[in-house]
């Protein structure tokens, strides 16, 4: 069991973010729990790339002797970095264009005042 | 976001200079060293968020510029993908500068070397496509933002 | 250095050139934009069918991206593909196709549609990347790009769909729901993607297919995928955001979102048949999906049935039609273990759901256009405000009535088609469904017979007066989908023959689909 | 009602995470590696680059960036259509 505790606390992560998501009425909330996912799986990938008492592969002066850690799930990290970025910034921007349509960030008033 | 105070002011124009600078020795030894287009283009990003807030979004109009920004990161786009298009004459994404002798082209020694810049055939060449590009997009995220949120507010308490 | 072994990424890379380049070219002169999308998208519309042909006749194409040659997959020796893989086969042409004239006829729909905003260039760059998003979702053979893929796929489509958000409130609200639902499925397919890597250290879908042994993760796995993917196209448990997001996107964006979902729709068949195939029990897998097309059809359509706005109606419409494509594919699935079967009308249903997918794109298309087109003329949407718009507008009448009979399943229409393929299958397996399915088809006849009374039908209402026919780009737009539903209602064998057999056939034999992969031919 | 069909959601969701957290491969050992010990050994002789994860980020999965750079324009130009009305 110890051997995946990362795994665990992936989990626990991701469940968070989903809590979040379901049960919290502020939208911002709501974008804070998108973000605890995608932490959470960006977690998961990394972990999966790591190999016992390994170094980062990269050949400039690096210690001699040494296994080098799998390097492609660092690439996959990467690319999943930038796209939580671009959907927080815009999930964001979209709440700010609500609150400024309806004055509120309650999803609730936001569905009574549209009618 | 209103102005900060003369301190935050003077340390910001500072620091900035260094920020940036460090932020491009990131995306030019991509290859080398950890990092690459996209944490050199986070850094540099970081500068402009932090001139931002010093100055406000709204006097700092006058020394960042949006569409200078979304000019760079259009043509820093077009660059990367132009980059995909020239290896088309053998597949897409081929590295047809790597070993070539040419720029960018000396065979880098196999096992642990102290790295030379002139290696990795296209790759430098991409993150500087793909630094340009994120600095430019993070300029334009936070003033569009900034300037965003001036607009929303202005209903609040309109 | 023959461009004809290139088409496969040509097909992406000129749209994705021209988004970069709209932006550019907007500073000089906005009307350039317009017509640099039009011809990108026809440029890839062309490509798209000479992959079609080239695919129909040599059969699937595999494009491997920086190595020394385009086909070649495993490079010196190795036993597993290390690049990022396009493997297009015929199935995946198919929908290719779907998207190429979607998009081609929506740009140029969208030429006189958009005039009214501002920010032209914004539009069609994000009417681009959405093209292109999809193009890649349906012809890559890696899981983590078409991750990438979903993703751009859903951030254009949340841009474009609050792009009408600057003045009016409900786009937002539909964007922000539309955003959330893709942020989660995109996750969890990246959730997915982390499973399969952990246990085969490979990216490659054929690789993956191969290397599966159905352990208690990849259980997992297919538990997340189905679901999310389902979720993305619009099935029922989780269609919520369907009818904000189709009924507040402007209308040529709506035609193209519909066939965006569609293509997460061809990723669930992809995964559930190439990946899985019959290393899981088909059956439950079957009649999960066949559970989902079921209440997608049900709920859809008594749903559509109440509402009075007119882009609403057609958007529960879509997921009850999405409903049908689930049923005909599950029934295939269910019986893809035992082959008897399946020879006997497995592959019916299948080509039946996959037959309706082409059809639904054609004429739930042309039945948004004409929506939009009320739109542009009367600026309203909701059914009770309309009335007498055939006096003036007598194109848009003529569409709506091949649209509305096509969605019903009236003989001489594409809908019948597919729909008498899905029928005659699904009885055979089961005859409660294929009532069901009858029924809800009845039930959307009666739903557009009530929305061509009261936008059409009537006396001349005093303030659409001045009303007159839509410009020319536009009815130019739904002619072409008009001609292609009566095409394909007039001789649909030669479409099934010749397209939707191969496409099927390509779904059902997942051997097909590793050899190209990992054979090197 | 609605928070009843949410929590069984949330409970079954919850549970296919710790299972799969708990049947997956233990931290630090992959079972298989070759492609990423293919990866370690070549990219400096293919590619040049001493940096193998860069050398995968843009020769061997060099598509996938091109994927993401087009995720990151595409944020940028949705946010700049959002707020395209305010007044500079």
């Amino acid at each position: 069991m110890i051997g995946n505790l990362p795994y665990v606390a992936v989990a626990m992560f991701i469940g968070l973010g989903i809590y979040t998501l379901m049960f919290k009425k502020n939208l911002i909330k709501i974008a804070i729990g998108v973000v605890l996912i995608e932490n959470g799986v960006n977690l998961f990938l990394i972990t999966l790339g790591y190999r016992k008492g390994a170094i980062a592969p990269i050949y400039t002066q690096a210690p001699s002797g040494q296994a080098m850690v799998l390097p492609t799930p660092q690439a996959l990290t990467l690319t999943s970095i930038v796209i939580g970025i671009a959907t927080t910034a815009l999930i964001l921007s979209i709440a700010m264009m609500i609150y400024k349509h309806y004055g509120t960030l309650d999803t609730d008033q936001v569905r009574r005042l549209r009618g | 976001m209103k102005e900060m105070s003369r301190i935050v002011k003077t340390v910001t124009n500072f620091v900035y200079g260094f920020i940036i600078i460090f932020g491009f020795y990131i995306i030019v030894h991509g290859h080398l060293t950890p990092g690459g287009g996209f944490q050199g283009g986070a850094v540099v990003g970081s500068a402009f968020a932090l001139l931002l807030v010093s100055y406000g979004s709204l006097n700092s109009k006058k020394f960042l510029k949006k569409d200078i920004f979304s000019l760079f990161e259009n043509s820093g786009l077009t660059l990367f993908i132009v980059l995909g298009f020239l290896g088309l004459g053998i597949t897409f994404f081929y590295n047809f500068l790597a070993n070539s002798g040419g720029w960018f082209g000396d065979a880098a020694v196999i096992g642990i070397n102290p790295g030379d810049m002139n290696t990795g055939g296209v790759i430098p060449l991409m993150n500087i496509a793909v630094g340009l590009e994120v600095l430019s997009a993070f300029g334009v995220i936070l003033l569009t933002m900034a300037s965003g949120a001036e607009f929303t507010k202005k209903k609040e308490n309109s | 250095m023959n461009l004809s072994n290139h088409i496969p990424i040509l097909i992406i890379a000129i749209p994705l050139l021209a988004a970069f380049l709209v932006p550019l070219i907007g500073r000089i002169n906005k009307k350039a934009t317009g017509v640099l999308t039009t011809l990108a998208l026809s440029v890839s519309l062309i490509l798209t069918i000479l992959l079609t042909v080239k695919i129909l006749t040599v059969g699937p194409q595999v494009y491997v991206f920086g190595a020394t040659s385009p086909s070649l997959t495993l490079p010196s020796g190795l036993k597993f593909p290390i690049r990022i893989m396009f493997e297009v086969d015929a199935m995946s042409i198919f929908m290719g196709l779907i998207t190429a004239v979607v998009s081609f006829l929506g740009a140029i729909y969208s030429l006189s549609f958009i005039k009214k905003y501002n920010g032209m260039d914004k539009y069609y760059s994000l009417l681009l990347l959405l093209t292109v998003g999809m193009f890649g979702m349906e012809f890559t053979g890696d899981i983590f790009n078409f991750f990438v893929f979903l993703e751009i796929s859903s951030i254009a489509s949340v841009a474009l769909i609050s792009f009408r958000g600057v003045d009016y409130g409900e786009p937002a609200e539909a964007g922000f729901k539309y955003m959330v639902v893709s942020s989660i499925s995109a996750l969890m397919v990246l959730f997915a993607v982390g499973i399969f890597y952990g246990q085969y250290d490979i990216l490659n879908l054929a690789a993956i297919a191969k290397a599966i042994k159905y352990s208690q993760l990849d259980k997992i796995a297919l538990g997340l995928l189905i679901p999310v993917l389902a979720m993305k196209a619009g099935a029922v448990p989780m269609h919520m955001w369907t009818p904000d997001a189709y009924s507040e996107a402007p209308a040529p964006i709506t035609m193209i979102l519909v066939a965006a979902s569609q293509a997460s729709l061809y990723a669930l068949f992809r995964i559930v048949f190439s990946l899985y195939n019959v290393t899981m029990n088909t059956l439950t897998v079957g009649w999960i999906i066949i559970i989902f097309g079921l209440l997608s059809m049900f709920i859809g359509v008594t749903m559509a049935i109440v509402q009075k706005d007119i882009k609403r109606l057609m958007a529960y419409h879509a997921v009850s039609q999405t409903g049908y494509m689930l049923l005909g594919v599950g029934v295939g699935l269910a019986v893809l273990a035992n082959p008897i079967a399946l020879q006997k009308y497995g592959i019916t249903a299948m080509e039946g759901g996959v037959f309706h997918i082409m059809n639904h794109a054609m004429y739930k298309g042309l039945l948004f256009l004409t929506a939009g087109a009320l739109f542009f003329r009367t600026g309203t949407r909701d059914l009770n405000k309309m009335g007498g718009l055939a006096h003036s507008m007598k194109y848009t009448t003529i569409f709506f009535i091949i649209g509305a009979a096509a969605i019903a399943g009236l003989p001489p229409f594409n809908g019948f088609a597919s729909k008498l393929l899905i029928y005659e299958s699904v009885y055979r397996f089961n005859p409660l469904l294929s009532i069901i399915a009858m029924v809800v088809s009845i039930l959307t006849l009666a739903s557009f017979v009530k929305v061509f009374h009261s936008a059409f039908l009537g006396p001349k209402l005093p303030q659409f007066k001045e009303v007159k026919e839509v410009p020319r780009s536009m009815v130019f737009a739904m002619a072409v989908l008009s001609c292609i539903i009566i095409f394909f209602g007039l001789f649909p064998d030669l479409i099934v023959k010749n397209i939707v057999h191969p496409a099927v056939m390509s779904l059902i034999e997942q051997l097909q689909y590793t050899g190209t992969a990992l054979g090197g031919m | 009602m609605k928070k009843i069909i949410f929590g069984i959601a949330f409970i079954i969701f919850f549970s296919f995470l710790i299972v799969s957290a708990v049947n997956m491969r233990t931290f630090g050992e992959p079972t298989f590696s070759e492609m990423d010990d293919y990866f370690i050994e070549n990219a400096q002789g293919e590619t040049g680059a001493n940096n193998v994860v860069t050398s995968i980020v843009f020769d061997y999965r060099g598509f996938d960036t091109l994927g993401e750079a087009t995720v990151l324009f595409t944020a940028v130009v949705g946010i700049v259509a959002l707020f395209r009305g305010v007044k500079k």
